[in-house]
């Protein structure tokens, strides 16, 4: 194999230590440190000086050769990543549990996930606040400053948004949601509806922490704060 | 076609043919070949010439010796390998006798060539299935990209929920979680002892016909005992019937109701 | 995007639409149908021309762009493999009666079970098709119209692909075995010679129906589904 210095041969071994390293960098499972392909060029291969000259043949094509610390790797090209991300959309029907705990959070935001499930009498499940947390219309505020320190949950701008209210205070009251006959004119006298606050956090409550995971799983809580 | 490099791999012959020489045949265990065709191929090859050459007799002959021997040796031996013993004694008799004009079999030489075809064809599967595993195969000798991109597709999930359902989901929780206090409206009741009591009184020992509207007349002035005083009384007046105390007479549907003491109880 | 007949715009377009398929099928590890690729390019681009000029722009690479059955992917040169060549991670050879069975199917497909035991002259165990199935080298095509409507069987692009095949026409040696008459199930009593066919079913093939569990276990037959 190569004499370094046998000019004839050269340019085919140039041209087979490019292929052998384009043919390595491609089917390696991960960015390949150019020590590692050393062994598999001819004896003086400047595999730096290879790499360089693979990664200029890639420049404005649709796949790069790109460095990452002392590693390469083939990368899709930066102005086309958009081809790997794809975007799509179905509708479904919220469930009634979803529903529910979503009119609970709306009016008594902020609110924890016990007090919710005190007024609605039923254990709430992951997934409810998680799809809702999901659909972008609940958030975690802070934590609650008790025992415990539960995480508060209150609406979003998406919230307002996909119902069509200015702020929350468009959210009926007592009297407005008796008018609709949506609430029985029978009610004990103590019976009220909580005006719902969306805006900073409360006394009563602390700030997240950045890298504060709530009660969720991470993934969807990634996703959650996406939407933000 | 593809490079014979010195990596080629017979994936064909490793197993029992390579091992029986042409007198050890004999002593091979039939349950190491696939089958009699892979036999007859096996004994066909140590004819060494080409299969379009073979003598179909020495081949059949061979066979039917095979078997015999292991046949002596108390081996059994599957059934696929008794009918092509079968049918090879049969086309050796074929080919030995002279075929009859009035034959409709097929000739020994047609039989021959049919066993002919077939060894050939499995000889040649064999082949071919040598040369695709000794091409360059995906995983082995060819790689795809080792680190892909996939595309990640983000899920929108449009929710379809409107503000009257928010609103009526809110109102009707709100609702079931009101502690329901039972405080039951008092409402006058006659028990029927109690109506039968007054009717008795009332009627006392009047024989005349009297509408029972006309007894009540006192106690029906309330709008909400109407109801219960009326009632109340009828069952009582339908027990003084039983009793035979009490004559009830009604002219037509919806007419007043009379009533009247029954005389015959008057002794 | 893509006005077909703005001229001024096309050397673009086309360089552009070049990019997109080449990161598209270098982004994925398996052969990419390039009905898929379509819609990311620009409206009249011919898709099918676009992929051979990127097959010419990488012949003599140490990447090749190959097709495989009606899908396209980047694999490295075959002629590297002395230096790539891996120890096959699943150590478990073919037993040779599935390695013939293979080849039967390959080369005689569409192709039932009796047909190809007539073939191998002994009967084929249920493991074996199962392994090939499994594999994910052939498949059920449907069933033939005949008393019992047998299955019948064919190869999967996952079998072009690990064989390194273009077309079924690239089956090493079917020129000679078509010469030799070999590829016909009886003796060859017309000029007529079969070739092995894996496109639409013929006219002596019902398709299956969608539950049909075909002759094995119903596990097996899920993966093998999962290949096409």
């Amino acid at each position: 194999m190569g004499e370094p210095f046998d000019t004839s041969d050269e340019p085919e071994l140039h041209a087979r230590n490019l292929r052998v390293l384009e043919a390595l960098l491609f089917a390696s499972a991960e960015p390949v440190d150019l020590k590692d392909v050393q062994p598999f060029l001819s004896e003086a291969a400047d595999v730096g000086a290879l790499a360089l000259e693979l990664q200029a043949a890639y420049a404005g094509r649709g796949v790069n050769l790109v460095q990452r610390g002392d590693k390469w790797a083939f990368r899709t090209a930066e102005d086309l990543n958009f081809l790997l991300r794809r975007e799509e959309t179905d509708s479904r029907p919220l469930s009634r549990a979803a529903l529910e705990t979503l009119a609970m959070i709306a009016y008594h935001q902020p609110v924890t996930r016990a007090e919710i499930e005190e007024l609605r009498g039923v254990s709430i499940s992951r997934g409810t606040l998680d799809v809702l947390m999901e659909a972008g219309w609940i958030r975690m505020r802070g934590r609650r400053r008790t025992p415990g320190r539960p995480v508060t949950y209150g609406t979003t701008e998406g919230f307002l948004d996909h119902f069509g209210l200015e702020t929350l205070a468009d959210l009926p009251g007592l009297e407005e949601l008796k008018g609709a006959g949506l609430l029985s004119s029978r009610l004990p006298t103590s019976f009220q509806i909580p005006l719902p606050h969306d805006g900073e956090l409360r006394e009563d409550e602390d700030p997240l922490d950045p890298d504060d995971q709530g009660e969720l799983e991470g993934s969807l809580l990634d996703e959650a704060r996406g939407e933000d | 076609m593809f490079p014979m490099t010195d990596t080629q791999h017979n994936w064909l012959e490793a197993e029992p043919s390579a091992a029986i020489e042409p007198d050890a045949v004999l002593r091979v265990d039939v349950g190491g070949y696939e089958g009699p065709l892979d036999l007859l191929l096996d004994l066909a090859r140590k004819q060494k010439v080409d299969l379009a050459q073979i003598s179909v007799l020495a081949l059949a002959e061979q066979y039917l010796a095979f078997i015999e021997t292991v046949r002596k040796q108390r081996i059994e031996i599957a059934a696929d390998y008794l009918v092509m013993a079968a049918w090879l004694a049969y086309l050796k008799s074929r080919l030995m006798v002279p075929q009859q004009a009035d034959d409709d079999e097929p000739t020994g030489e047609e039989m021959a060539a049919l066993l002919q075809f077939r060894l050939a064809r499995l000889e040649a599967m064999r082949e071919a299935a040598a040369r695709l595993m000794n091409r360059p195969r995906f995983g082995r000798d060819v790689f795809a990209r080792g680190m892909p991109e996939p595309v990640s597709i983000t899920r929108h999930s449009l929710w379809e929920a409107d503000l009257y359902q928010l609103l009526r989901a809110y109102a009707a929780q709100r609702e079931r979680a009101i502690p329901a206090e039972y405080a039951p409206v008092q409402r006058t009741v006659w028990a029927l002892q109690e109506a039968r009591d007054i009717l008795e009184r009332l009627i006392g020992q009047n024989f005349e016909w009297v509408a029972l509207d006309t007894y009540l007349a006192h106690y029906l002035g309330e709008p909400q005992e109407r109801a219960t005083v009326l009632a109340s009384t009828f069952s009582a007046s339908l027990e003084l019937v039983r009793l035979g105390q009490v004559e009830l007479r009604q002219s037509e549907a919806f007419a007043p109701l009379l009533l009247r003491r029954r005389k015959a109880d008057v002794d």
